[in-house]
């Protein structure tokens, strides 16, 4: 069995890690430091797979796996990447205990939880699954061979990663055959010949060493370690000779996971709970080989006045790269201990503690769902061009905007609103609810009637618009926009509860479904649908139309004679198709949202959200008449009263131009002072000119009446631009 | 954060499940209609320590809640 | 030799005095260069900052180093804008190597309202002197090759503006410049001191308690970040702000080759590659209002998502480490700064997640008014009664970004 | 080895829906053979739909609600894609109700021992037919 490293096959043993394998063929990925294969250090990384910056003392070897040295002179290059790769899957476990790590002291603890009757999960990196982090939840994170994992205990975390061996810092610490006392003892067993070995401290378990006595001085050799280099007691030095040096420098927990679980039932056991040890303070050599910092890094960032710890990792950058200060937090602490005479504690510990692919974290996450309506797949049938509008897939237009346009203006067109929001609210309190809720006097709306209304914040900022249908003694329809709708739920039922009235509330934005027929012969085509004697404007029926039951709202958006046609939203296809094909000779077609954005700018009704801003009072739109400042009590009251008090410094304002419309967003200019921008903006096609809503500030208390749009003249003009007298709509 | 709510309809349940909502508190020493008004449309108590708010869980009942919150920890606090 | 090893800068450390003409209360970016420029413009050394861990210890030492002017109201545009120019000669001004670096960002579309507000940030950015433009997908795929334009065939890129000035600077590096450029001035910068309480005499603020003494102090200036709220209510004020965590990520390194700051308008990610070779990500604030400095996973989940779906280059990154910030956001997402009603007493505050790209100008601009006693120009828009004026800043060119 | 369907076959579910005082819903008893999920203190969802429903309250709200989409589906099936795609932890007496994110949507849930309901709001349809897979 083979794996191919840098373009060439190497034989690997069942059992062999990566690094295994490449250390008994004489090769190792990169060219040197000290080797813990412990998944601490930063000196056995590779690309693995494509995977830059995989521990490979951590990775099973398996036939064909591509192992890629870094190059020499940088960092790996960033991949390609693509879209098609499957995604990670995810696997909750709901459990009592998690238990991390499974040495002795983990097998005990998970023993001793299912002795007490708990279900436990172990985790157990050796067995490739790594724990990356602590979350609230709370939540335990692991990557494994089969996907993510996410572990929810209820009772504990049990963290039993053991020790970490300390790395050696000296001069030479960065040359090739160097190795911590257990990486020996494990190679060794492993069958793996590491020649002539010098142990420096603690000696490795059951390998013949020759043991160097006295201070580590430094390791000397070219790109491969040939001796240490000791000062004994008497101040002399010694050299070692060797082929391998192997360090027994002391141990710190693997703690990172326990002190990220900090708040949370997190406890360690066996090593991981031991205090580290610390090793002297480093006198020369590389610190960090993550970010390659030397101990003359450290002095000079000291000289310099960073003191703190945090200061020292952030100006030498020791500590933030792969390993995240396993290899170098002793011997920072330990310098800075010698400098400032006390022990500063350790860096925060934070995710991730073993690394994972961002496809891995983005493992079990989906995009935020963009609903669509019951037509959704009649508008995709028809050609529509779809987008993303207020939150719900919606058809922008079917081709030809300006064929739309005249079917409006002209024939008959039908439009899919079934994104409105809708509620209903009854109860005793129904009326009272309404009353305080909104700027309009609710009560004197009769039944059978609905009234368009503004909604305010506490800010007195319209927040949405929509209507108010009286549905009966304390029984009312509310409507909202698409982009108002889930907000507006969430607002109704507070002020409710708030107050606590007596209300019963229905959302039926997604029961419902809404089309809109309008033009000039809308009313023939409700009359070969059914229905005879349509309602008048601003009043409400309820009647079958071509079979379907319909709730039947006179009104207007679009500027010509419109009803919008609420419906349970499983008849929603039938009745498009029979309103289509009952239209054929009538010159009907759907129209899309561009459509319909250009048709009500013609009537200059404004788009909450586009027209208005988040500081938009009912006077900076010039809707002030649908304010009642009369009623006592209403959100906003109080705001609009106070604001009312304030100069008015700008107002939404009609504009019209010869020509060809600007862009939204373009500016308007008095003179040479800016003085607004445009919100709305489209070429009348029946007006033969170009008509904009914006917002035009005051000069000297005082709109001006001439204005430059985009460098080109334009006048204000009151809305609306089309039928001012709205004989169209009213009809 | 991965803080978990505990709806008392549905249980308990990942933040991500809820929509904020803030409870405004005025402080008394604030007197004048308007001021009192500016206050709580725009200012914020914003404490570091408990917090009683709201939140409504869209994901699942679609009702309001009412938490305590400790905001130093997000540790949940019982009395709410 | 590692160029990344910082060995410019000196920090020289003082005793506190017992009394400052001006006590800063916050060792971050925008309290150190407020100190510098004290110094620098004004003269004004008898001065303390005081930091209550160390200097860049909040927001300026956790945020994605972002540097832009690219909002949507002319005010905030010309404020940044302002920023943007300090930034790009901060290293001559400094005689330090902050890492800064033109890059350009994109900032992308995915709807039509998103192609709309695009193209308005273009219009209003290039009228108030920021350098933005419209582009299209496919001038997106050229100024950033990485970019999947089909959005993994589920968010397709419809447009974006282009940001030519965006650009970043090492974060740490902007605050110890600031802080020895003040240092070297005279100012005094002590950390571990936290402030406990505000001294008042008859309505006016006349110094600080801290856990070290009391400091008395002509004027008091809070620059702190998240916790600002706290401090404003030592002296009686209160402010729009609502304490929100924000949270990002790092890679490991690898090689220089993604050249552009990419930003996702309906996505809510942004991502970069620091000097060091590390891909640098971020995404919108959590919301609800919190000081913990916890990590969340939801954000490491949902942003790895969002953003490997229009840069599938980084499904194949590894993850070295993620971070919490807790941020000052104001009501109107839009900076608070300058007098507060008490004597004494001035605030720059409601940072956000935008408080990096501003630390010059905020710092010079609140230099002005302590030096002058009167509110500059530039900031005049963006004081704190302004809620009570009805003159609200609301940008949605910052509204939920960095 | 089984090899199982596709997917599972969701449609829109018929149901009558009843917003009333807490109080008149907990009194209310439903006929047989239909599965009422309380999906609120003052609300209930019922299907399939009942052709008279009545609670004792005059004001509360009684319709017939088309707005789900979902479908009966084998426990092992739904057990499997819930490990997957729901973090919270699934109740484990049978039957039971559960509602809350799943996928990324906001679904129901009515767990039988043989079978279990999958519910969510229909303009979501596509969403979890795409999401809600073996």
């Amino acid at each position: 069995m083979r794996i191919i490293v840098d373009g060439t096959p190497v034989e690997f043993a069942a059992g062999d890690n990566v690094l295994g394998a490449m250390l008994r063929a004489g090769l190792r990925p990169t060219s040197g430091g000290c080797l813990c294969l412990g998944g601490d250090c930063p000196h056995c990384l590779a690309t693995v797979d494509g995977i830059a910056y995989v521990r490979t003392c951590q990775t099973a070897a398996r036939p064909g796996l591509i192992v890629q040295s870094f190059p020499d002179d940088g960092y790996p290059p960033l991949p390609a990447g693509s879209t098609r790769e499957p995604a990670v899957t995810a696997r909750n476990i709901h459990c009592d205990v998690v238990v991390i790590g499974q040495g002795a002291a983990g097998r005990a603890a998970a023993a001793a939880a299912r002795q007490a009757g708990k279900q436990v999960v172990t985790l157990d990196a050796s067995a490739g699954e790594e724990v990356i982090g602590i979350y609230a939840g709370p939540l335990v994170v692991a990557r494994t061979a089969a996907g993510m994992l996410h572990a929810h205990p209820r009772v504990e975390i049990i963290v039993a990663t053991g020790a970490a061996e300390i790395q050696p810092v000296a001069p030479g610490n960065d040359l090739a055959g160097i190795l911590t006392a257990r990486a020996a003892e494990a190679l060794v067993a492993a069958g793996v010949d590491l020649g002539r070995v010098v142990a420096v401290g603690t000696p490795p378990a059951g390998i013949k060493v020759e043991q160097a006595e006295g201070e580590l001085l430094r390791f000397e050799g070219t790109l491969r370690v040939a001796g240490v280099v000791m000062r004994d007691r008497n101040g002399s030095e010694r050299r070692y000779a060797c082929d391998t040096a192997v360090v027994g420098l002391g141990m710190q927990p693997r703690d990172a996971l326990l002190r990220m679980g900090q708040g949370l039932a997190v406890r360690a056991v066996g090593d991981a709970a031991r205090a580290s040890d610390m090793p002297p303070c480093p006198l020369a050599g590389t610190v960090c080989a993550c970010s390659g910092v030397t101990v003359a890094d450290l002095e000079s960032a000291w000289q310099r006045g960073f003191h703190e710890l945090e200061l020292v990792k952030r100006s030498t950058l020791a500590g933030t790269g792969t390993c995240q200060g396993m290899a170098c937090m002793p011997h920072v602490r330990s310098f800075l201990a010698a400098r400032g005479g006390s022990l500063q504690p350790p860096f925060t510990a934070r995710p991730v503690t073993r690394q994972l692919t961002m496809g891995e974290a983005s493992a079990g996450s989906h995009h935020q769902a963009v609903p669509r309506t019951a037509l959704d797949g009649e508008h995709r049938r028809l050609g529509a061009q779809m987008d993303r509008i207020g939150g719900w897939w919606r058809p922008w237009h079917y081709g030809n905007p300006l064929r739309e346009y005249w079917a409006v203006r002209e024939a008959v067109s039908i439009g899919d609103v079934s994104t409105l929001g809708k509620m209903q609210v009854s109860g005793p309190d129904a009326l009272e609810l309404l009353e305080r809720l909104y700027p309009t006097r609710v009560k004197s709306i009769a039944p059978g009637t609905a009234r368009y209304v503004l909604m305010l914040n506490d800010r007195g900022y319209i927040f949405d618009d929509g209507l108010i249908c009286c549905d009966g003694a304390n029984r009312y329809s509310l409507t909202f926009t698409s982009g108002g709708a889930s907000f507006a739920e969430l607002w109704v039922r507070d002020w409710a509860e708030s107050w606590k009235l007596d209300v019963r509330i229905l959302n039926q934005t997604m029961a419902l479904g809404a089309i809109n027929v309008t033009g000039p012969l809308a009313k023939e085509l409700l009359a070969r649908a059914g229905l005879p004697n349509a309602p008048k404007y601003m009043q409400l029926a309820s009647a079958l139309v071509a079979g379907v039951q319909c709730r039947v709202h006179r009104l207007s958006f679009t500027g010509e004679l419109s009803y919008e046609l609420h419906h349970p939203a499983e008849h929603s296809v039938v009745l498009w198709r029979q309103l289509l094909e009952l239209g054929k000779d009538l010159g009907i077609k759907p129209h899309g949202l561009q459509t319909l954005l250009q048709l009500r700018l013609e009537k200059g009704h404004i788009i909450v959200g586009q027209d208005s801003d988040f500081d938009s009072t009912a006077r900076r739109v010039d809707m002030e008449w649908a304010v009642k400042l009369d009623k006592p009590e209403f959100v906003g009251r109080q705001a609009v009263v106070r604001t009312n008090k304030v100069s008015l410094d700008r107002q939404l304002t009609g504009f019209e131009m010869e020509g060809v419309a600007p862009i939204e967003g373009s500016s308007i200019h008095f003179g040479s002072e800016y003085a607004g921008y445009v919100t709305s903006s489209f070429t009348s096609p029946v007006l033969g000119k170009a008509v904009m809503l914006g917002w035009l500030r005051l000069f000297d208390g005082k709109l001006p009446d001439a204005v430059l749009i985009d460098g080109r003249s334009a006048q204000r003009v009151p809305v609306p631009f089309y039928d001012k007298a709205g004989g169209r709509a009213r009809v | 954060m991965s803080l978990q709510l505990n709806c008392p309809t549905c249980g308990r349940r990942p933040v991500e499940e809820f929509i904020y909502g803030e409870i405004p508190v005025v402080p008394d020493v604030i007197v004048d209609a308007d001021a009192r008004d500016v206050d709580r449309a725009f200012m914020h108590s914003n404490p570091e320590g408990p917090l009683t708010e709201r939140w409504f869980h869209v994901y699942g009942c679609r009702r309001w809640i009412t938490v305590r919150r400790d905001t130093r920890t997000d540790q949940l606090l019982g009395g709410a | 030799m590692n160029e990344f090893v910082e060995r410019q800068i000196s920090l020289a450390w003082n005793d506190p005095k017992p009394a400052y003409d001006v006590v800063i209360v916050g060792g971050g970016g925008h309290g150190l260069a407020t100190a510098y420029y004290l110094a620098a413009r004004h003269g004004i050394t008898n001065v303390a900052v005081l930091e209550r861990k160390y200097i860049g210890s909040g927001n300026s030492g956790r945020n994605t180093t972002i540097i832009r002017s690219n909002y949507g109201i002319p005010e905030a545009v010309r404020f940044y804008q302002r920023s943007l120019e300090l930034y790009s000669t901060l290293e001559a001004e400094t005689g330090r190597w902050v890492m800064h670096k033109q890059k350009g960002l994109l900032w992308m579309a995915h709807t039509e309202a998103g192609v709309r507000a695009e193209r308005s940030r273009a219009t209003v950015n290039t009228l108030f002197g920021a350098k933005t433009e419209y582009v299209t997908p496919q001038q997106v795929k050229e100024i950033c090759p990485q970019v999947d334009i089909t959005g993994s065939g589920v968010w397709p890129v419809m447009g974006a503006s282009y940001h030519a000035e965006g650009a970043t600077a090492r974060h740490d590096r902007v605050v110890w410049a600031y802080a020895e450029g003040a240092m070297q001035r005279g100012v005094h910068i002590h950390q571990n001191t936290a402030v406990t309480g505000l001294q008042m005499n008859a309505g006016k603020v006349t110094g600080v308690q801290t856990n070290n003494g009391p400091i008395a102090a002509k004027i008091v200036v809070s620059a702190v970040g998240g916790h600002v709220t706290t401090l404003a209510a030592m002296a009686g004020v209160r402010l729009p702000i609502r304490t929100h965590p924000l949270q990002a990520y790092v890679t490991n390194h690898y090689a220089q080759s993604f050249d552009a700051i990419v930003a996702s308008m309906n996505l809510l990610f942004y991502v970069s590659q620091t000097a060091r070779g590390e891909m640098l990500i971020g995404a919108e604030i959590d919301r609800q209002p919190s000081y913990s400095y916890g990590a969340g996973h939801h954000f490491l989940q949902s942003c790895s998502h969002r953003a490997i779906t229009v840069l599938p280059f980084l499904r194949n990154l590894r993850i070295v480490r993620q971070w919490t910030g807790v941020c000052d956001m104001s009501a109107d997402y839009s900076p608070v700064m300058g007098v507060t009603g008490v004597d004494g007493f001035y605030v720059t505050t409601g940072w956000g997640t935008w408080g990096f790209k501003a630390i010059p100008a905020g710092g010079e601009q609140m230099a002005e008014l302590v030096a002058t006693g009167v509110t500059p120009e530039l900031i005049a828009p963006f004081a704190l009664d302004r809620f009570a004026r009805d003159r609200t800043m609301a940008d949605r060119g910052s509204a939920g970004t960095h | 080895m089984t090899r199982l369907a596709a997917g599972p076959v969701f449609e829109r579910v018929l149901t009558t829906r009843i917003v009333a005082m807490p109080a008149a819903l907990d009194a209310a008893r439903w006929p047989a053979g239909h599965v009422a999920l309380r999906t609120a203190a003052d609300e209930v969802l019922i299907t399939p739909p009942l052709a008279d429903a009545r609670v004792a309250d005059e004001h509360a709200i009684v319709l017939a609600d088309g707005s789900f989409f979902g479908g009966w589906i084998a426990p092992a099936l739904a057990l499997a894609v819930l490990e997957r795609e729901c973090e919270w932890e699934v109740p484990h007496a049978r039957p039971a109700f559960a509602q809350g994110m799943v996928a990324g949507l906001p679904v129901k849930l009515w767990l039988e021992s043989e079978r279990v309901l999958v519910l969510v709001a229909a303009p979501f349809a596509h969403d979890l037919a795409e999401r809600f897979v073996a």
